[in-house]
C-alpha cells in the first residue's frame, strides 16, 4: 500500500489512541487546528478534548506534565511542535524524564514519548531549521530515534510506546509529504537496530531522518558512475546499532556519514569515532562526513541548498574516498 | 455598526498619517500574499491584515530613537518604523538588497539604523532582549523606551512572567505591547488562559496595565503615547491591544478553528475604514483623497516588488559570513 | 512574644503527633548538620531546621495515597510522609540500604510506596512534574491530591507561571505550597520579585490562595486541611506559609546576608516551642513527656546513624543499572 | 606569584569591571551572597547593586537580558551559576545569543560572555553533575572557553570580553580551590589556540577543563612507567584549535581523549573524527577516549569515581594503545 509518510504517522497515532487508553497526545495546536502539520486532524472530534489536549505555549510546563503524567501511569505521547522550541523544555527532558529512573534507583520510570518536527529545507530560517540529534542522543535514560521509511513512521510509535522509559522521536518535517509502500515489516518495528536499505560493495552510506533519502538519492547517482553505495539508515540514534553499519564499513572499507547536524560536535563525529575504536584496520580511508556547513541556517533558498547536505556533496565526498575526485 | 462614528481627536495631517501607514501595511501585504502564491516569497508567512491599527497607532508613538523588539508577524511594526518597503520585499525574495541580505526572511526583519532589533520567530523570544535592551539604557543613562510587542499566546510563556517580573523589579523602560487577537495560531485564549483578563495578569507584577480597542488606531495611538510617556519616566507599562487577524495564522493554516461569523464581525470594525469613515463624516476626507492614499500606498508596493525582482542573490562564497566577526569558524 | 500563648484547637493526640514529627526532623537534621561536619554525609545539605511546622502540618493533611513533590530541602517531607530514618539517613551516606541505594543522596528522595516523588535539585523543577501527576489522576478518574512544595524562589521562576497555569486551566488536584523563607540563597523576596505579596501573585491565575503562619504547625495543619480538601473537589489551590530557615542555605553557605537580629527573632517563634509552649499552657503536656518525646525522637536518629553505619556499598558492576530498563546501553 | 583558580577569576573580574564601565557582572546571588563559589565576594560593596546585579531565579529571562543589554552597548557578564540551570536559558543563548549577528546580516552584534560552573566531582548527584560542553561546542555563532590552569582563569576572560560576538566560559567546578603559579603569559591569552602542557614523544593525551589535571596525573603515573606523554589542553572548545593537537598526534602517533562528558556524543568523538580526517595515516593505532560512563553521574562516591574519567583509567587506555594492556 502506498501511503505518506503523514499518512502513516498518523495512522500510528489513531492505532495508539484507539488500543489503549492510557495513551493521550498533548501540545500547541494538536486539537483543533490539526496538528500544525496535520497529523492529529480530526483526532480532537474522535477522541476528545482530554485525550488531544491543546496546550497553551509553555513548552517547559506541558513537556513536565508529559513527564509528571507518566509517572501517573499513563502514555503520554507529548508533541513539541518542533526542536526549535524543544530548548525551552530541556531541562524536563534532561533532568527530570532522563534521570528519575536513576535518581530514584528504579523505583519510578518515565513512559514517556516526544515527537518533534526537525530539520531545515523549507526557507524556515535561522531559528527555525535546527537539526539537535545529536545533543539528545548524547543524555542516558533517552532512547533518541529518527523514522525515515514510511514503515517506521507507521512503526516506531507502538514501539516507543510499548518502552518503560522515554523516548524522543525526530520527524524530519521534510518527509510528511514524502510517499512510499508500507511493507508489512512496520509490524517488527524496533528501538535497537539500524538498518541497510541498499545494499552495496563500495562505499557506506550512514544517514538517519532528513539525510536518508538524500543519501539513497546519491546512491543512485553513484551507480550510473558504478560505484555500488550501500545505504545504512541508523534509525535509533540512542543506543545507536554499532554491529550493523560497522559490520558495512568492514564490507566496503570505505564510509560517508551523513548528518543534517552542524559537523562539530555532531553525531557523524560519533559514528566515525566508534568506527575509528572499532574498525579502523578493515578502513581503506578516513571515514568522510558530509553535514551542514557550521552556520546558522539562512532563509534564501540558494543559501539554504548551500549550507545542507545535498546527495551532490555526498556524491562528491565519495569520489574523493575512492580517489576519483 | 450603526452609531455614528466618532469624531477624530487627532489634527487632520496627524490622523491622515496614521491612515496611510494602515493602508501601506495593507496593500503591502495583499501583494506578499499573492507572492506566496507564485512562491516569490517562501518560508513561514504572518500576514498582519486586520491588526494594523496597532502597529501604526503604537510605532508612531515612540520617539525615533526609541527601540522595537518584534515579532515574526513584523512586516507592519517594520514598515512604520522606516524600514524601506523596497527592503523589506527584496528580504523576502531572499535577495542581496534585503535588508538582512536575504539571511533572515519575513520572520527576521532587523534594522540597525532605525533601531529595529527583529523580528523573532521564537514566542516570547523578545522579552528578555527587550528587559536587557532596556537594562543597556538605563545604566548608561540614555532616555529611550523599548518597545516590545507579542502575540497574547505568549503570556502563557515562562519567559513572559520572568521578563514581567525583571522589568518591574529594576523598573526598566519597557513598553510591553501585547497584540491580543485572540488566537495563538488555532489556541483561543480562553484555551489556554486560566484568567483571561491579561491586564490582571500583568498587574500581578505591579506594573500598570491598560487595555486599549486595537481596532481604532487612534485609542491605539493615544494609549500608546500616554504608556510611553510613562515608561520614559516611570519604568514599564503593560498595554493589550484587543485586535484581530483577518488571515489565517500562516500561509500553512487551514483556518479551522474560528468560525466565518466571528471573522466577519470583526472585519466589520476594520481599522481602516474605522478611520476613514470618521475622517470622512468629519469632512477631512473625500474619497478620492482616501483612494489617492491607496494609489499612492499600491504604488510603493508595486515599487518594492520590483525592486526586489530586480535584486541579485548573495554570493554562495559569502554563506560564513557574520556569523561571528569574520568569517565562521 | 509577651501575649499568652494561644490555646491548642486540635485534640491532644493529634497535637502531640505535630510535634512528635517537628521534633524528629530537629533531631534528625541536627545529627545531619555534625555529620556533615565529620564527612558522612557529602555533597549538598539543606536543613530545614526551623521550618518544621510546614512540612509536619501539610504532609500530615495528605491522604496516605496522595502524592508529594519536594524540593532539596525535603528531609523533613520525607520523614513525616513514611519514608524511615534509617532509609534516609543510609541515602545520606551513600549506602545501598538508603532509599535510592545511594544513588541520589540529600537531594533526591524518593519513595514509591509513600508517592513521594523526590526530591528535585532544579529550583521550579517539581512544578510541571506535579501538574502531570495530577493531570494522570484527573483522567484516571482517581481522587488523589498532589502536593507539591518550592520555595518563594521558585516563583520567578517561569516553570512556575506555566505549571501555575496549566493546572488552573485545566482545574488539575495540585496543591501548591509554597515555603516562604524569605531568602533564595541569599536573596531576600523583597530583591527577586516586583510584586511581594505572593498570593497576589497566584490569585492572577484565578487560583484561591492562602497565607498562613507557617511558624506555628497547628495553623499550617487546619489551613492545608482546607486546602487539601478543596483541591480534591476543586481545582487547584495555592497556599504560601511564611516561615524561616534558622541555617544557612546549604553548608557551603557562609550566610552574609542577613542579620543576626532577624534571626534570632524568628527563632522566639520557633515552631516547636510555639507549639510545646501552648500544650503545656493548656494543661496537656508536662515538660517530662515533652523530653521523652524528644529523647525517642533521638533514639530514632542514632538508630538510623548506626543502621547507615553499618550500611553496605552498591557493587561499583550496578553502576550502570536503573538508567534504563535493563541495564544503561 | 602562587594563587588559586579562584583568585585568578577574581583577579580577572575585578579587573574587567575597573577597566571598563561598560562591563558588568549579572547573575543569581553574585552580589550579596557573593557568589556561589565566591568569585565575586565583596564586589557589591565596591561596585555597587547596578553592576554586580543579582537577579531572580529566572535564567532565561537574564541570560535573555544579558543579550539585549550587549546589543544596548554594554559588556554584560552573566554568571549562570551551573551549566545544569542553563539548560533553562538554552534558547536565548542558540536562538538569540548565537543567532543575531547573522539574522541581522551583521548589523547586530552580542558582545556577551556567559560563565558558568560545569562538571561533577563534589557529589552533587545526577541533576548538578553535567558537563554539556559539546552542546555548545556545537553551535555556529559561540565561542566556548574552559580555561583549566591559573594562567587562563586570569587571562580568558578579558579575551573574551574583547570579542564582538558572545562567549560562553565553563569554569570546571573542582578547579576553584586548586593553585598553581600565575605566570606572565596570562596578558597573551587568546581565543584561539590549544596548549601543549607536557611534552612527550609516546601518546598525545587531549584534555579540557576538569580533565587536564587528571590527564596531567596520568601522564606523571605513565612517565613512572618509561612513557612518555604529551598532554594537550585544548583551552578552546569552539572553534578548535586543530593544528596544536593535530601536528601533537602526528609526532606521537597515539592518542587519548580525556573528556567528562559522556561518551556517545562527546566532544572527544569530534576530536576523534577530525584526526582521522587529518591524519589517519600518521596514526599507530585507533585514537581512544576515556569519557564519563553512559549513566547519570550518581551521589554515592565510590559510584560517582566510577563514572568519571580518571589517572587510573587514561593509563590503563594508554598501556591499551601501546599494547602494554
Ligand atoms: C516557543 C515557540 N513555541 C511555538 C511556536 C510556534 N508558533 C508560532 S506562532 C504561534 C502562535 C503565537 O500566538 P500569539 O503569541 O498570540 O501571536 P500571533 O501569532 O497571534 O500574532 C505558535 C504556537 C514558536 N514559534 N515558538
Ligand atoms: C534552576 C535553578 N537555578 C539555581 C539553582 C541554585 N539554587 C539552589 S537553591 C536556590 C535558592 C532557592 O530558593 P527558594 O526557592 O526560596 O528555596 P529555599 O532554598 O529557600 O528553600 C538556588 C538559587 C537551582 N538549584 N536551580
Ligand atoms: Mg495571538
Ligand atoms: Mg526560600
Amino acid at each position: 500500500m502506498r501511503i505518506s509518510y503523514r499518512e502513516a504517522m498518523r495512522t500510528a497515532l489513531h492505532d495508539a489512541l484507539a488500543s489503549d487508553p492510557r495513551v493521550f497526545l498533548m501540545g500547541e495546536d494538536v486539537g483543533k487546528y490539526g496538528g500544525s502539520y496535520a497529523v492529529s486532524k480530526g483526532f480532537l472530534a474522535e477522541f476528545g478534548p482530554e485525550r488531544i489536549r491543546d496546550t497553551p505555549l509553555s513548552e517547559l510546563a506541558f513537556v513536565g506534565a508529559g513527564v509528571g503524567a507518566a509517572l501517573g501511569g499513563l502514555r503520554p505521547i507529548v508533541e513539541v511542535m518542533t526542536v526549535n522550541f524543544s530548548l525551552l523544555a530541556l531541562d524536563q527532558i534532561v533532568n527530570a524524564a532522563a534521570l528519575y529512573r536513576h535518581m530514584s534507583a528504579g523505583q519510578f520510570h518515565v513512559p514517556l514519548v516526544i515527537r518533534m518536527a526537525t530539520g531545515a529545507g523549507r526557507q524556515l530560517a535561522a531559528q527555525h531549521s535546527h537539526s539537535l540529534e545529536n545533543w539528545y542522543a548524547h543524555v542516558p535514560g533517552l532512547t533518541v530515534v529518527a523514522p525515515a521509511t514510511i514503515d517506521d513512521a507507521r512503526g516506531m510509535l507502538a514501539a516507543a510506546l510499548a518502552d518503560p522509559d522515554p523516548v524522543i522521536v525526530f520527524e524530519h518535517a521534510l518527509l510528511y509529504n514524502s510517499e512510499g509502500e508500507l511493507s508489512d515489516a512496520w509490524r517488527a518495528c524496533d528501538l535497537t537496530s539500524a538498518q541497510i536499505l541498499r545494499q552495496g560493495r563500495d562505499v557506506t552510506l550512514i544517514a538517519w531522518g532528513g539525510t536518508v533519502a538524500k543519501s539513497l538519492e546519491a546512491a543512485a547517482a553513484l551507480a550510473a558512475e558504478g560505484i555500488d553505495a550501500e545505504v545504512v539508515d541508523l534509525r535509533v540514534l540512542r543506543p545507536l546499532d554499532d554491529a550493523t553499519y560497522i559490520a558495512s564499513v568492514r564490507r566496503t572499507r570505505r564510509a560517508v556519514v551523513v548528518d543534517e547536524g552542524w559537523r562539530s560536535g555532531s553525531l557523524a563525529a560519533e559514528v566515525m569515532a566508534r568506527i575509528m575504536e572499532q574498525a579502523l584496520y578493515d578502513l581503506d580511508a578516513p571515514v568522510a562526513r558530509v553535514c551542514s556547513e557550521e552556520v546558522p541556517i539562512p532563509y534564501a533558498k540558494h543559501l539554504e541548498d548551500a549550507a545542507l547536505p545535498q546527495p551532490a556533496k555526498v556524491v562528491a565526498a565519495v569520489r574523493r574516498l575512492l580517489g576519483k575526485g | 455598526m450603526s452609531r455614528a462614528p466618532a469624531p477624530v481627536t487627532l489634527p487632520r495631517e496627524r490622523a491622515l498619517a496614521l491612515l496611510t501607514d494602515m493602508l501601506r501595511i495593507r496593500r503591502f501585504e495583499e501583494r506578499c500574499a499573492d507572492l506566496y502564491g507564485q512562491q516569490k516569497i517562501r518560508g513561514f508567512l504572518h500576514l498582519y491584515i486586520g491588526e494594523e491599527a496597532v502597529a501604526v497607532g503604537a510605532v508612531r508613538a515612540l520617539a525615533a530613537d526609541d527601540a522595537i523588539v518584534a515579532t515574526y508577524r513584523e512586516h507592519g511594526h517594520a514598515l512604520v518604523r522606516g524600514i524601506s518597503a523596497n527592503a523589506i520585499m527584496a528580504e523576502m525574495y531572499g535577495k542581496r538588497e534585503g535588508c538582512c541580505r536575504g539571511r533572515g526572511g519575513s520572520m527576521h526583519l532587523f534594522d540597525a539604523a532605525t533601531g529595529f532589533y527583529g523580528g523573532n520567530a521564537i514566542v516570547g523570544g523578545g522579552l528578555p532582549i527587550a528587559v536587557g535592551l532596556a537594562l543597556a539604557d538605563r545604566m548608561q543613562d540614555r532616555s529611550r523606551v523599548t518597545a516590545v510587542f507579542f502575540g497574547e499566546g505568549a503570556i502563557a510563556e515562562g519567559a513572559f512572567h520572568e521578563s514581567m517580573n525583571l522589568a518591574a523589579l529594576w523598573r526598566l523602560p519597557v513598553a510591553f505591547f501585547c497584540e491580543n487577537n485572540l488566537y495563538a495560531m488555532g489556541t483561543a485564549l480562553a484555551r489556554s488562559e486560566s484568567q483571561t483578563d491579561l491586564c490582571v495578569k500583568a498587574a500581578a507584577f505591579g506594573m500598570p496595565a491598560v487595555r486599549v480597542d486595537g481596532m481604532d488606531v487612534i485609542a491605539v495611538h493615544e494609549a500608546a503615547r500616554e504608556a510611553v510617556a510613562r515608561v520614559r519616566e516611570g519604568g514599564p507599562c503593560f498595554v493589550e491591544f484587543q485586535t484581530y487577524r483577518y488571515r489565517a495564522h500562516s500561509m500553512f493554516d487551514p483556518d479551522l478553528y474560528r468560525d466565518n461569523a466571528e471573522v466577519e464581525t470583526w472585519k466589520a470594525r476594520g481599522p481602516i475604514h474605522n478611520l476613514s469613515n470618521r475622517l470622512k463624516a468629519d469632512g477631512l476626507l473625500t474619497e478620492d483623497e482616501f483612494l489617492a492614499i491607496d494609489a499612492d500606498a499600491a504604488k510603493e508596493v508595486e515599487a518594492a516588488v520590483a525592486f526586489a525582482e530586480a535584486g541579485s542573490l548573495e554570493p554562495v562564497d559569502d554563506l560564513a559570513l557574520d556569523v561571528v566577526a569574520g568569517a565562521a569558524r
